[in-house]
């Protein structure tokens, strides 16, 4: 995908302690994963700042990906990430063709019934529109405008149901782009093809930082754990990931790697397989 | 064939006929065996392989969003043929002028259609709102007399008519001028002859027996665009066939089924279209030669007549 | 036959293509009623000639004028002005062309060949143009073909249709651009026939032929065109008995 | 011309030749006036427009992710040129086989290749992983012999490849078969008495004289392919032009010009080719007839003689 | 002339193309260095019969053998099997073929045509091969013709260099099929002379043509085929001298 990320965020951020691997955890690593001695995460890198493009054009940088290299460091394995298409990710792990995929996997039941999903951030949902919000929408009532999203998130269904409410209000219908990737439905906006958008909170807290031209609208809502998704009958290797993200949390690397790209308050406290809650 | 014959030979002084043992050829046949064994893998993982999902393809492939979407692409093809092909004609007779700005014109008009992919294309006219968030009309330079939001404008179905049909415009300007150019000259200078101006040559004389040459392509644009329909992604126009499918894939974490089941759409429709567009084709070449050209299938046996008697 | 007045009078007409002169400076005049036969080698520029008459060809030097109109041409005060393509298919209307290849409309019936002058130049009424143009195939003899299409009809039946095309127009004076070359032999009398019918009935026709025959017998004027120059011309009978000039002699040798 | 034709006929008994005052078409100059102006805008705008971001698209053509875009995109084209032209012989030959197993299997490869949109087929190739985990070669219903891991066995470059090739492999297929039915019967007769094989028939005499037919559109479809390549975002293959460049776009939030700057490597490749297809055809077209046929402005040319000598 | 072995034996061949009866019992038989011509009026089934005799056409009943060898069938105890086609085209090899359109190879020169049989077929050696083509071209008249391209070539000559290309696989019986009915008149002897000289050498030739002269003069045996039957065949002079039937009698009628 085309990343939203300006100049200096290609580089790996350098504040991050190494990770040293964690023979317990590494145990619980599947066999046929141990002996490749990578993990490879499946990711739509169009989704700064949690996963996207660096000014190459190919490199694979952002907060997943820093968060999945040092998970995998714990794992006793090299972390690695390949570019694939988001709607193609959950089968692609279901179907084998990932171990294990991170792309800000909101968690939901849905979900949850085809993969295992460890928690190991909280995002919400938020607006993004033109500064001054020229065409004067509001998150509750966004009847008769453009709204872009990303084709097959969460923010899909939300935008629908509102869509839905309108319709039976008798208001004008939302008009609705879904883009293959989160970067054209922001680059939308900013041109002026859409009057919003909706996407994950750091998205668009990102989105913001880059243009000058953004502003977001309304507050966060919907505040909901991304999960690293692994196969459903994978319970152990779930189990093994949970346990990396808790010792990451408990040696401050993962503080670290939030603060460095600026999404420190969305840190969680304790990661969970398949949280309840959500 | 043997029956007639032996038969027909049977008919004079009752010789028996040749009855000899068929020659083998296990070359070919073990080709055969190959390409038979493919076939049965696939046919044999399509019925056992669970991914391809057939329940799921029979639920859904006559659900009201894909049956919308069917119709969406139908109706896009349509559109796009008539704009590309009214438009087509007009470029076509302005290649023809002899006046350079119509003719230059026109010529830059398709070599840029012809030139880009229309994947490209249709993203620019999504992003033309980008330029000119205000569209106006109005003397250049000069203050503009009339402006519109494009962005209420062009909303996608617009912009992929424009794209598809623009971009076909300048195929189809080439089909057309192929044909009145290749109605021979005598026919204009008859007409001009009989008193008869450019236009009035090209309408009743020209065009008429262009058509000859003009309608068997177009029928092959028509099928390709129907096909070409699925790029308005880029715009992206969601109501089309296979964004619909893929989106209820997506839904039921089931893509590929559902990729599978627009193809199989895909090509319920082309498949009509196709055997329409042969005899379209059969229909011209006869006008052309009096009497029907085999087709390809007599052709290949007559061939393979030959190649030491096989049959 | 002096009296009469000039149908054609060409002076002094040039044509070239590119580098290629065809015509150097053709003189000619016709008179009404008058049949002018045209022969000559091939590339002589006998068919240029014919077509300068009618503006299928524009002239580059000389005058070339039909009932003393300028063609192609307006003189006003001292100056030339080209005309404008009506005013040129205006011209042509009364000035029939029949092509060697007969050209006609293979989409079109013979009937409706021969309608579609009046119908699409002269907007005629459709139902009458096809009376008309019914009644104009009876005359080439060819009064129940009326809808057959010209791939149904032999070579001497299409060029009989496309003379009756040409009349249809009405026209007063008919150019044939050899009418029968394209014919096989046992063809080219009954197209002959229709054209000696219609000299007789007084139209004025330019006539580039091979068929000395014909020229001997219908023609009032023969006119050898040979490297774009009349070479000679005269009283048919007269110059065919003797014929002056060498490349006429040459000329007659090969083809008598 | 009115230059040298004055020389000319000034040569014979010094005529002054016609000095005429040409005539004028107001009616056309109108057309031409539209157009001029609609040229007119579209310049100024170009000009004067900053969303064009001229400066941007000097900046970026040649920046190395975009070059990187522009090899890959050339080396895709080349590479599905080659797949689909080799199968697309294998497949004419096994179409034209007499062993029904071969020819049918031929047809329904076609058949399913040219009835759905390249653009699904691609997105199917990139999920066919999602099918077959394992790939697994095997006697079909019996047991696997050998098995891949699909995931390893299909990059997304392979797939674009996979994907594009087979596609154009069916088209390719009809045009060579096309080429090969073009050629006199006679000559297999010829062959065949000699004693020479079908295969050897085809290989030494049939292909050859083939080649008339079948290297012009093979032209064409190389110009197609190099716009087809835009399409591999459904794979997501990411490295080629137009994806490099959008993925620009984004970064910069300037998507549109970062798209005309594709369209402008587009235009310069195609154009490139187009004129050596032009050349191609000629050159065969030569081969044909002995003597050149008239280039399209020449054509052009000799049908205005006709309208009434507006030169 | 009766002791010379059989070199070709037909008897009682039926072709037939769907349901058009195109052989309906043809005998004959022609021995060695014997020049057979076939005469007969359009669609009698000559080329047909001359097709089968190398298995251009499969027969549907009858016996039809070559040195005593069945065309195209192998047989072992009571029972006839197909033969493969590679051992068709083995028998092929030593029958040679002259079209009425001589069917040369556009895309190669004349050497090359004569040479393509030895080369592909035969796997000779190419340097050796060309030598013999241009020999061969040689003893047809065209030493110095051997880098042209066919279509450089007058007819006559392409037909001279396809037999030329047919005797390249040194065959022991040559079949010709129209050979000249193609070519303009002032052709036609250039290449009956080329025959000519071939039957003296003593091959074995089966000769369809209209060419009643050559028939009378270079033939040993004269066949005339009428709707698929040898309807009359005898010594040439003899039988053109007093034809008994009347389908003979009238088509020579036509033809002389
Ligand atoms: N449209 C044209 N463009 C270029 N050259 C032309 C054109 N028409 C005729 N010519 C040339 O003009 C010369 C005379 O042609 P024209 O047809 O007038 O001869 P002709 O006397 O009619 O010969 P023919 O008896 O064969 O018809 C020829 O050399 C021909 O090549
Ligand atoms: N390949 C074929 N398929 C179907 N019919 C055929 C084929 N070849 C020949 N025929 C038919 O067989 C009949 C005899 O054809 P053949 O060419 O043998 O006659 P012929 O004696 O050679 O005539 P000609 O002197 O014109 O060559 C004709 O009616 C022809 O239509
Ligand atoms: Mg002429
Ligand atoms: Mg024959």
């Amino acid at each position: 995908g085309g990343d939203s990320g300006g100049g200096g965020a290609s580089s790996t951020p350098s504040g991050i302690p190494s990770v040293t691997a964690d023979e317990a955890l590494a145990a619980k690593v599947p066999a046929d994963i141990k002996s490749t001695g990578t993990l490879t995460f499946g990711t739509d890198a169009s989704y700064a700042p949690s996963e996207f493009l660096a000014d190459d054009g190919t490199t694979i940088v952002g907060l997943d990906v820093d968060l999945g290299k040092a998970i995998a460091a714990k794992l006793g394995l090299q972390g690695q990430f390949e570019n694939s298409t988001f709607d193609s990710l959950i089968v692609g792990v279901v179907n084998g063709k990932f171990p294990a995929a991170m792309s800000s996997f909101t968690i939901n039941p849905e979900r949850m019934k085809q993969v295992n999903m460890i928690s190991y951030f909280d995002a919400g949902t938020s607006w993004a529109v033109k500064q001054g919000n020229p065409s004067g929408i509001s998150v509750d009532d966004p009847c008769g405008k453009t709204v872009a999203v990303q084709k097959a998130t969460v923010q899909v269904d939300d935008i629908e149901a509102r869509n839905q409410d309108c319709k039976s209000a008798g208001k004008p219908e939302i008009s609705i782009q879904q883009y293959t990737l989160q970067s054209d439905a922001t680059t939308a906006v900013v041109s002026g093809k859409a009057d919003a958008m909706l996407a994950d909170s750091p998205v668009v807290a990102y989105a913001i930082k880059l243009t000058s031209s953004l502003e977001q609208l309304g507050d966060i809502y919907d505040s909901a754990p991304y999960g690293v998704v692994v196969p459903k009958d994978e319970t152990e290797f779930a189990t093994a990931i949970q346990g990396a993200i808790n010792a990451l949390i408990a040696d401050g690397t993962y503080q670290a790697i939030l603060d460095e790209w600026g999404v420190g308050n969305g840190a969680i406290t304790e990661s969970q397989v398949n949280p309840s809650a959500s | 064939m043997s029956a007639d014959t032996r038969e027909v030979a049977g008919g004079e002084r009752g010789t028996p006929p040749i009855e000899a043992v068929p020659v083998r050829h296990p070359g070919r046949w073990v080709g055969a065996a190959i390409v038979a064994v493919f076939v049965a893998m696939a046919v044999h993982s399509l019925l056992t392989n669970p991914n391809w999902g057939w329940s799921l393809i029979s639920n859904w492939i006559f659900s009201p969003p894909i049956l919308k979407g069917v119709g969406v692409t139908i109706l896009l093809t349509i559109l796009a043929m008539v704009i590309g092909l009214v438009l087509g004609v007009v470029l076509a007779i302005m290649r023809l002028s002899p006046n350079p700005v119509l003719s230059s014109a026109a010529w830059v008009f398709v070599w840029a259609f012809r030139g880009t992919p229309v994947y490209v294309q249709l993203f620019l006219w999504a992003n033309i709102i980008a330029l000119y968030t205000t569209l106006s009309l109005g003397v250049p330079f000069g203050p503009e007399l009339l402006t519109f939001q494009t962005k209420t404008l062009i909303p996608a179905f617009v912009a992929a008519l424009l794209g598809l049909g623009l971009n076909e415009a300048a195929y189809m300007s080439e089909i057309v001028r192929a044909g009145i150019l290749s109605v021979d000259e005598g026919q204009d200078e008859a007409a001009t002859a009989l008193g008869m101006g450019r236009m009035q040559t090209l309408r009743h004389i020209v065009l008429p027996q262009a058509m000859r040459v003009i309608v068997p392509p177009t029928g092959n644009e028509t099928i390709s665009m129907l096909k070409t329909t699925s790029l308005v992604i880029a715009i992206p126009l969601t109501t089309e066939l296979f964004f619909q499918a893929s989106a209820v894939g997506n839904r039921l974490f089931q893509p590929f089924p559902m990729a599978v089941m627009a193809s199989i759409w895909y090509l319920g429709l082309t498949s009509i279209l196709m055997v329409g567009q042969y005899y379209i084709e059969r229909h011209y070449a006869k006008g052309a030669m009096r009497q029907l050209p085999p087709t390809p299938i007599e052709k290949m046996r007559r061939r393979l007549r030959i190649g030491g008697g096989d049959k | 036959m002096t009296e009469k007045p000039i149908k054609v009078l060409a002076e002094n007409v040039h044509k070239a293509f590119g580098r290629n002169e065809v015509l150097r400076g053709i003189d000619m005049e016709i008179r009404v009623g008058e049949v002018a036969c045209i022969v000559g080698p091939s590339g002589g520029g006998k068919s240029t000639f014919l077509r300068c008459i009618n503006h299928l060809e524009k002239i580059d030097a000389g005058r070339l004028s039909v009932d003393g109109e300028l063609i192609g041409y307006k003189q006003r005060g001292g100056k030339l002005y080209e005309m404008h393509d009506k005013e040129v298919a205006e011209q042509r209307r009364s000035i029939g062309m029949v092509f060697q290849r007969f050209n006609l409309f293979p989409h079109m019936t013979a009937a409706e060949n021969v309608m579609s002058g009046p119908v699409v130049v002269r907007k005629d009424n459709k139902k009458q143009a096809r009376e008309r143009a019914l009644d104009l195939l009876g005359q080439v003899g060819l009064g129940d073909r009326g809808d057959s299409y010209p791939m149904q009809l032999s070579g001497g039946q299409q060029q009989r249709v496309a003379i009756a095309r040409a009349l249809a127009m009405d026209p007063d004076l008919m150019l044939f651009d050899e009418p029968t070359s394209a014919l096989d032999p046992e063809l080219v009398g009954e197209v002959l026939d229709v054209m000696r019918r219609l000299a007789a009935t007084g139209m004025t026709m330019v006539v580039v032929t091979h068929e000395m025959g014909f020229a001997r017998e219908v023609g009032d004027v023969l006119a050898f065109i040979d490297q774009g120059v009349v070479a000679e011309i005269g009283e048919p009978r007269e110059i065919l008995a003797q014929p002056k000039s060498k490349r006429f002699q040459d000329f007659l040798g090969k083809v008598l």
